[in-house]
């Protein structure tokens, strides 16, 4: 801990990415004091301004400090490589949600400026939670995600599902998070140290043990990995679809890394965490399995496209996971890739539904019913999102599935890369059912009906997402220059080398 | 520009057709007519430019004709090129898919009521796509073109098809894709044992690899080119994929799309794992003959035309296959024409398949009857067509068939002679589908029911139909008269590769009579 | 069995421990609502007890309680966000019985 | 010189060309003046390949063995496998390319007026042209793959022939027969190639026959046996012997002159032209020629059979072609190739003038085949009469007929392989005095049966007639060819041949010289058979049916027999055609439909959906089951850790 009152400039720095979001989360409450903020328009634009400008700023800001490449830290928080990383693709994916939510939001008639400021809360949150390795932060930060998550999935308040899935996905995360504590603290029991970095004296007894399991579980309920998925659905279902693209694509994403971090598996330099990572990587291995079965089966069978597409992020934990079981530099490289080409990928899929302005419960295959002919542009490339969910090439996610399953084979789990590729072959017959519905199918005389007599769903900056996410998900198939060795690579050699 | 095409005239035939392709399917739908011209003046153009450039290109000493070999990335520590090439085992299969292109958009012009001009699109983007998985030569570029067909036929069978054409699409998809994800794993092992996906390192890494792995590695890679053949117990996704799409899908399906499979089996499979092709050539060779004379038989009993030229495709493909696995450089060329036969033949007969069925939007055999009477220009060229397909001398099937069962008979492996043997039974049965199928069609008194079929004819084929068809004529003749044409190009390349796999039987085995002599005297 | 746990360290681990079951069972078996989200609470609060049990065994009590306090501070601000929800639903539905909350199923 | 080879195929294939694309426009233009266009055009062509063949053929005989060769143009060539396109010119094909050119150029000149009517005019010639082209090609084609792209021309063109009034029923049918039962042979002409490669790696005639040459006795005659055995399938299939015979009598729906040209003097004899091409090959397998000889003789004696009650004019001849094809193998079987080949000779012309003549009935009777309703048309008929009179002396062997020559000649050296065979032949010869005779009877002498039908019939047009007396002239005049040298005759033929028979051997006989059988005495047993069975033939029908009837009570069931051609088509329905249908259909139910389909691929895909529906069956919407669900996750963690 410094002994200075007030950070100095490369403390500040590091804090920087932090403070911007969670100000702005401040601030926007004062706008929402107004009661009329809904028939305004001009304070809703402000409100969405202040969000977005906090989001994109705190972006820029992040990749000046990329480019500068320092690795600046303040105490246990460390804004190095991975922690930038973790944040642009928070604060992205953020801005894509703030954009895809003033479309929704006024589909829904419910434009309340908490919403914008449960969402940088959380986003702060989650950049804490990915850039650092101090147990009890983890924790704060754990809670700072998840807390507003609770709240933002309840948002539309009249909806029953909503309510319902804030209530399932709060219960089941408190749940979580107290085992999370529970474990950090049997941690520094074991060790003394409730930073990660320094326990040099973790050793396998039990406390310790058990400890690391409790951890571990916190952290694979945040990824949803099989059996800590049920909430998913439902909270996905629940919340507004901008929200549910947000939570599975960051609240995963942020997990994922912070899980890196802290279980750094062949990385680490610790030998005593090599112990759990060991362990971690064997239950890891065991529950990628269950989890890309279960997932990818019982997706097959949904009719809700927000329940599909949340069986497909369960499906995307488990082939995610599969990076730490193979557990090379080269697989973390695939992972943080694949985290990328997931978030243009997902964001693209429930953008979709937004950009065709379906809300409430109109969310199944049949509402999409030759939508397709309408705007067969945003179709396209939301079709292309679903591809590359499916993993067929040249999208973005063919080639994340190839680098962690190219790892995977290497370090010989070859009967998993098998259940993986047949489980993405199942994936194929649901991904294809969107597009199926959207161009093949046609809609009932009702359906023409409704179409006819309600206006168009204008929606132009959801439009505009799902535009980009298909156009991100071709380039970053194409461009593996690029957006591999210049970003995944880079992230995951400089991280590893600052650790050493 | 040209100097541009020169030094990126691949990449220019691959990508050309996709970007011109998704650019029209951008366009709105009224602008259909417009958007039909500018898509037949790309495929016309991309294949003036294929015949320029390639009959032109002189081989280097490897016996490539074109190259263009850039790294592409190194993600994850993998080398992957974006090499293409043009050598004597594609250039002709390349030359047939620009070729055919045009001619199935001028073919099809009127048939599709709606979105036509989405279609063409969709159309020209899936030749480039083909013609990707032709010219790669790195192995995950040639997976990534080879999976990147399945979506624009999809679509094309999805959206224009036929009854159930969302049953028939997604089986499509989904067989191809169990086949390609399997091999996709095996892939990815030879690649990290090789440390890169250049078929040269693969080879070099399968030497090591004891010869069960290298076995089962084989299996995976023969099982997505044999569904994609189809070879027999693998091939039911054909006839429904070729009866629901729409003329254009069925022909180049039938043109292009199966040829890639024993492409990539000479390609790829031959090359990386001779040891074991060796081994498995034998059960292929069976498997290949069991679906000569199986696809003839099960075309016989069909009462769809399509249905029994799609069967008849499954009998094609297993005599390319027979040649390949009779790993002689007769039956190998023979494969090599019997493919280029196949694409002009069946591709012609989809085509007419398609003129007649929009005059009369049915496909029934039943239905017809007598349609020469009405139709006399129509029915000769179907009958020229029909003859060739069923391997008349003089035209273009004769010269492959014939080549390909000289090979098997003088192959090494054992039962090659009785398999030669059993298959002859193919050519029989082929005329006794085929004719069968043109006498009840275009022979007898005309269908007396009149609500459908023959009743329905308007008038002959137009002169755009007969300007399709030419062609097609010409070239049916052509290769039935002067092969070399075609042989020449893959002669080297053959030899090469089956000298490079030490395959056995370069040269017939001379049975009875005095070696010597006979040899002196050929040379 | 590791040094840490001999001495009377190890009554408020398995104090805590304990707490820690019962507060799952808790949410595992009732169906209030309200008796539920106290279960999590239990769950809170028994590891606050192994913490500041360690801090003290390991004479880092001032740390520990310092981190106790921020938990508490989280902990509250989760059960207000929990409450609301709760209330939220008793609006929508008019009970706090979990399982009649089922509506989304598959 | 060499290169007008060429023309001799390629300028009727130039007139199908014109006709097929043009003609049809033509005539549809201008009616009369087309037609007599086309014709010209047709009939030019051939007359021309005609002259073209016999400068050849009298140049061909200052040649070194009597050979023309053309320069080969490369066809296909692969490694060590090469096939040009090169002809041959030697006696055996010279003498068949004359057969071919003239009988075609008359039959031509015959077509023309019995097919003026038709508006198919045009494209009947030119598939008359393409075949005389594909026929030309088959004779003198200088390598295997060459022959048999003839081969499998006359089958096409045939089958287009016969096929020619596709607006009926029948015709179609009989077409399509005609080339199913021709591809049967057709395997086994592949397959004999496929050997013949195999062994000596090249598919040139000459080389093989080179090569055969030098064979040392214990080397691979097995193979060469199988090889010609296949050969010999091919033949079958082509020149309707038995089992493959049945297409030829359904032939005859194809117009007259269609079978008298392709059906009677021609096609139906490219398979004695291959035997005789490979001639070295099959004395080396004396297995195959035991074969041949009594598949001929079987033949002859079957065929002849069934004639002797067929009703329809034309089916009568048809069998009677059957059978006599039969005798040219029991020749080509008993050795004697020179005889086999003469006795095709002779049968050219005068079977040829048959089928005119009948053609010529026919037209008069208003299409009209029954025999059953001719009658007396020798008054009204006389050309076509005495035409055909002088063919059916041939044909049942009248001492002093080219038939009674070639004949005698194959009965002589099939005596001499083995007495059973020559007194088949005999039995064959006796009945077909019998049926020719019957044919004459009821048609020419006589009253009419059909009162109406016979009032306007009326000699067919000189176009027709000048073709029956030509052809008589050359059935007259063939046995100027050979005479058996039994009767102190000089069987020239046979040194005619000498070059082709013998080409490329060592000089080693073909057949020893003879002993024991005295040839008169055996010709003059046979002949006198004959004649008495001709004149029991024209005793019985005479006077109208009653015989014939008294003698259909004596043998009914004998009378069934041959009257329903032994029920052989019935037979090949039942046995053969029935169920490969059945067994088409059941392998596409079973295997695609049922087995590959539904287990391989539905099955599976049903399968996931319904464990897809279990797993769902999870997620049961109540929180408690989920925190449950974690606390269990939370236990294996558990396990793992602490384990």
């Amino acid at each position: 801990m410094s002994a200075s009152l007030f950070p100095n400039a490369q403390q500040l720095s590091a804090v920087l990415p932090l403070l911007l979001p969670s100000m702005a989360a401040c601030l926007l409450p004062i706008a929402a004091l107004d009661k009329d903020q809904s028939t305004q328009k001009w304070i809703r634009g402000a409100m969405f301004f202040i969000a977005l400008a906090a989001a994109i700023g705190g972006f820029f800001y992040v990749t000046s400090l990329w480019k500068s490449g320092h690795q600046p830290f303040y105490g246990p928080l460390r804004m190095d490589r991975l922690g930038q990383f973790a944040a642009i693709f928070v604060l992205l994916t953020a801005t894509i949600t703030i954009l895809q939510l003033w479309d929704h939001l006024h589909q829904e008639g419910w434009v309340k400026g908490e919403t914008l400021s449960l969402l940088l809360m959380s986003a702060t949150g989650m950049i804490l939670f990915a850039s650092t390795t101090h147990l009890l932060l983890l924790f704060v930060a754990l809670e700072l995600l998840s807390v507003p998550l609770y709240a933002l999935t309840a948002t539309v308040r009249t909806r029953m599902e909503a309510a319902e899935g804030g209530m399932k996905y709060f219960l089941t995360g408190a749940v979580a998070s107290s085992c999370f504590l529970m474990g950090s603290v049997l941690l520094y029991g074991a060790t003394g140290t409730l930073d990660f970095r320094t326990m040099t004296a973790l050793s396998a007894d039990p406390i310790a043990l058990l400890g690391g399991a409790l951890l571990l579980m916190g952290f694979l309920f945040k990824v949803s990995a099989v059996p800590f998925h049920q909430w998913t659905p439902d909270a996905y279902e629940g919340a507004p679809h901008p929200i549910s693209g947000f939570m599975s694509v960051a609240t995963k994403g942020v997990a994922l890394i912070a899980l890196l971090r802290v279980f750094p598996g062949a990385l680490s330099v610790i030998p005593g965490l090599a112990i759990l990572g060991t362990k971690a990587r064997l239950a890891m291995a065991f529950l990628a399995l269950l989890t890309m079965i279960g997932g990818n089966l019982t997706a097959l069978v949904q009719t809700n496209v927000k329940r599909m597409l949340a069986y497909s992020s369960i499906s995307h934990a488990g082939y995610l996971l599969l990076a730490f079981v193979a557990d090379t530099q080269q697989a973390y490289v695939g992972l943080l890739y694949y985290l990328v080409a997931y978030m243009a990928m997902n964001m693209g899929a429930f953008g979709l539904l937004t950009a065709f302005g379906l809300v409430g419960d109109k969310t199944t295959f049949a509402n999409l019913r030759g939508l397709g002919w309408k705007r067969p542009g945003l179709s396209i490339a939301a079709t292309l999102c679903l591809l590359g969910l499916a993993g067929l090439p040249p999208t973005a996610g063919f080639f994340g599935k190839y680098m962690i399953f190219k790892e995977l084979i290497g370090t010989g789990h070859i009967g998993l890369a098998v259940v993986g590729v047949l489980a993405s072959l199942a994936s194929v017959y649901y991904y294809l059912r969107v597009p199926v519905a959207l161009f093949l199918e046609k809609p009932s005389e009702s359906q023409e009906r409704d179409r006819a007599e309600q206006p168009d769903a204008g929606a132009p900056f959801a439009g505009a997402t799902v535009l980009v996410c298909g156009a991100l998900v071709l380039v970053a198939g194409l461009l593996q220059t690029l957006f591999v060795d210049g970003f995944a690579a880079r992230v995951v050699r400089d991280w590893t080398e600052l650790g050493r | 520009m040209t100097a541009w095409i020169n030094t990126h005239l691949l990449s220019f035939l691959v990508f050309a057709p996709i970007l011109w392709g998704l650019l029209l399917m951008l366009l709105p739908e009224r602008q259909a007519p417009l958007v039909k011209l500018l898509a037949l003046l790309g495929a016309t153009g991309v294949f003036t430019v294929a015949l320029m450039h390639l009959l032109r290109a002189t081989p280097d000493a490897s016996g490539i004709l074109v190259r263009e070999w850039s790294p592409w990335f190194t993600a994850v520590g993998l080398p992957v090129d974006y090499h293409l090439a043009v050598d004597g085992l594609n250039i002709w299969l390349i030359l047939l898919t620009a070729f055919l292109t045009p001619l199935t958009l001028l073919g099809t012009w009127n048939s599709l009521e709606r979105k036509a001009g989405a279609a063409m699109g969709l159309f020209l983007v899936l030749e480039g796509s083909m013609l990707g998985a032709l010219v790669a030569q790195d192995l995950l570029l040639f997976y990534v073109f080879w999976e990147a067909m399945l979506l624009p036929m999809f679509f094309l069978i999805g959206l224009w098809g036929g009854q159930d054409r969302k049953y028939a699409a997604t089986k499509f998809m989904l067989f191809t894709l169990a086949g390609s994800l399997i091999w996709l794993v095996a892939l990815l092992y030879i690649a990290t044992k090789a440390g890169g996906f250049s078929p040269e390192l693969m080879a070099q890494a399968a030497q090591g690899l004891p010869f069960r792995t290298q076995f089962t590695l084989l299996l995976a890679f023969t099982l997505a080119f044999a569904i994609k053949v189809p070879l027999f117990p693998l091939h039911t996704w054909l006839p429904d994929a070729h009866t629901e799409a729409p003329t254009m899908g069925s022909v180049i399906l039938a043109g292009v799309l199966l040829k890639l499979g024993p492409y990539g089996l000479l390609r790829f499979a031959l090359p990386i794992f001779p040891a074991a092709f060796i081994v498995l050539a034998k059960p292929i060779a069976i498997l290949s003959v069991i679906a000569i004379i199986y696809g003839a038989l099960v075309a016989m009993v069909q009462w769809d035309i399509k249905k029994l030229v799609a069967y008849s495709s499954v009998s094609h493909m297993g005599f390319v296959m027979l040649g390949i696995c009779s790993m002689t450089t007769l039956g190998t060329q023979g494969a090599m024409l019997q493919m280029l036969n196949h694409g002009i033949s069946t591709g012609a007969l989809f085509l007419l398949v398609g003129m007649i069925y929009d005059r009369t939007h049915t496909r029934m055999i039943a239905d017809f009857g007598g349609v020469a009477t009405k139709m006399p220009v129509f029915s000769a060229i179907f009958l020229i067509i029909t003859l060739s397909s069923i391997g008349l001398p003089l035209t273009n099937g004769f010269v492959g068939e014939f080549l390909i069962l000289n090979g098997a008979f003088t192959s090494h492996f054992a039962w090659g002679r009785v398999l030669a043997g059993i298959s002859t039974l193919g050519i029989l049965l082929s005329a006794v589908y085929m004719l069968w199928m043109f006498k009840r069609v275009f022979w007898g008194p005309a269908n007396p029911d009149g609500e459908s079929g023959t009743a329905h004819i308007s008038g002959d084929l137009n002169a755009r139909e007969v300007a399709v068809m030419l062609p097609l004529l010409v070239l049916v003749f052509w290769m039935g008269l002067h092969p070399q044409t075609f042989l020449g190009h893959s002669q080297p390349a053959v030899e090469q590769l089956l000298s490079d796999a030490q395959a056995p039987g370069q040269r017939p085995t001379v049975l009875a009579a005095p070696e010597p002599r006979v040899s002196e005297e050929r040379r | 069995m590791p040094e840490i746990l001999t001495g009377n360290l190890a009554g408020y681990i398995l104090v805590a421990l304990l707490l820690f079951v019962i507060g799952l069972g808790t949410v595992l078996t009732r169906r209030s609502l309200i008796i539920q989200f106290m279960g999590v609470e239990l769950m809170l609060n028994a590891a606050n007890v192994a913490l500041l049990a360690f801090g003290r065994f390991r004479q880092q009590a001032a740390e520990a309680t310092t981190f106790y306090l921020f938990i508490l501070a989280v902990a509250a601000c989760e059960a207000a966000v929990g409450l609301a929800l709760v209330v939220a639903l008793f609006r929508l539905r008019g009970t706090t019985d979990s399982d009649r909350a089922d509506s989304m199923r598959q | 010189m060499n290169t007008h080879l060429w023309l001799i195929p390629l300028l009727p294939l130039a007139g199908f060309i014109l006709n097929g694309i043009l003609g049809g426009a033509l005539i549809r233009r201008t009616q009369g003046p087309g037609k007599a266009i086309v014709a010209t055009l047709a009939i030019g062509t051939v007359v021309a390949s005609l002259i073209l063949a016999l400068v050849a053929y009298t140049s061909s005989l200052h040649a070194p063995e009597h050979r023309l060769e053309t320069e080969a143009i490369s066809w296909i060539s692969v490694g060590t496998f090469n096939v040009p396109f090169s002809l041959v010119l030697d006696p055996l094909s010279g003498l068949m390319a004359l057969v071919v050119a003239g009988i075609g150029s008359l039959i031509h000149l015959y077509s023309v007026g019995y097919m003026w009517k038709e508006e198919g005019f045009a494209r009947y010639f030119a598939y008359l042209n393409l075949f005389v082209f594909f026929m030309l090609t088959l004779v003198l084609g200088g390598s295997l793959p060459l022959l048999f792209v003839g081969w499998e021309g006359v089958g096409l063109c045939s089958y287009l022939l016969i096929g020619y009034d596709f607006e009926t029923e029948s015709a179609p049918a009989a077409g399509l027969k005609a080339f199913l039962a021709n591809r049967v042979g057709d395997l086994g002409m592949v397959l004999g190639m496929l050997t013949l490669f195999a062994c000596f790696g090249t598919l040139t005639i000459a080389d093989i026959l080179k090569d055969v040459a030098h064979l040392s006795p214990e080397l691979g005659f097995g193979i060469l046996t199988f090889a010609t055995l296949m050969l010999f399938v091919g033949a079958t299939g082509k020149s309707a012997q038995l089992p493959l015979y049945v297409w030829l009598p359904d032939a005859m729906a194809g117009p007259t002159p269609v079978s008298a040209l392709i059906h009677a003097a021609t096609m139906v004899t490219a398979g004695i032209v291959l035997v005789c091409r490979l001639a070295p090959l099959f004395t080396l397998t004396p297995i195959t020629l035991t074969v041949i000889a009594w598949v001929g003789g079987a033949t002859a004696l079957f065929a002849a059979t069934i004639g002797l009650l067929q009703r329809d004019i034309k089916k009568v001849l048809a069998y009677s072609t059957v059978s006599q094809l039969g005798y040219m193998f029991m020749g080509l079987g008993a050795g004697g190739f020179a005889a086999g080949f003469f006795h095709l000779f002779t049968h050219a012309w005068f079977k040829a003038l048959l089928f005119l003549g009948a053609g010529s009935v026919i037209m008069a009777m208003h299409h009209e085949q029954d025999l059953f309703k001719m009658g007396g048309l020798r008054s009204k008929l006389p050309i076509t009469f005495w035409t055909m009179a002088i063919a059916t002396l041939c044909i049942i062997g009248f001492p002093g007929t080219s038939g009674f020559a070639s004949k005698d000649e194959i009965l002589y050296l099939a005596f001499q392989k083995s007495p059973w065979l020559w007194a088949i032949g005999v039995a064959g010869a006796c009945c077909t005095a019998f049926y020719m005779l019957r044919l004459m009877t009821l048609a020419f002498l006589g009253e009419p049966r059909d009162a109406h039908a016979f009032e306007h019939v009326h000699e067919s047009p000189v176009t027709m007639t000048l073709p029956l007396i030509v052809l008589g002239l050359g059935a007259l005049l063939a046995v100027a060819l050979g005479w058996p040298t039994a009767f102190g005759g000089n069987f020239r033929v046979e040194a005619i041949l000498e070059p082709s028979i013998r080409f490329g051997q060592t000089a080693q006989a073909l057949h020893t010289e003879t002993h024991g059988a005295n040839p008169v005495l055996l010709a003059t047993v046979s002949t006198v058979l004959g004649l008495a069975f001709a004149l029991f033939g024209y005793l019985s029908y005479r006077d109208g049916l009653g015989a014939a009837e008294a003698l259909t009570q004596r043998f009914p069931a004998l009378h069934r027999l041959l009257f329903n051609k032994y029920w052989v088509d019935e037979g090949i329905e039942f046995l053969v055609l029935a169920p490969t249908r059945w067994l088409a259909n059941l392998l596409w139910k079973l295997f695609d439909v049922i087995l590959i389909d539904g287990v391989g691929i539905n099955a599976p895909g049903a399968l996931t959906m319904v464990t897809g529906d279990f797993t769902a069956l999870l997620q049961t919407g109540r929180v408690r089951n989920y925190i449950l669900g974690m606390a269990l996750g939370a236990l294996a963690l558990l396990v793992i850790f602490l384990r």
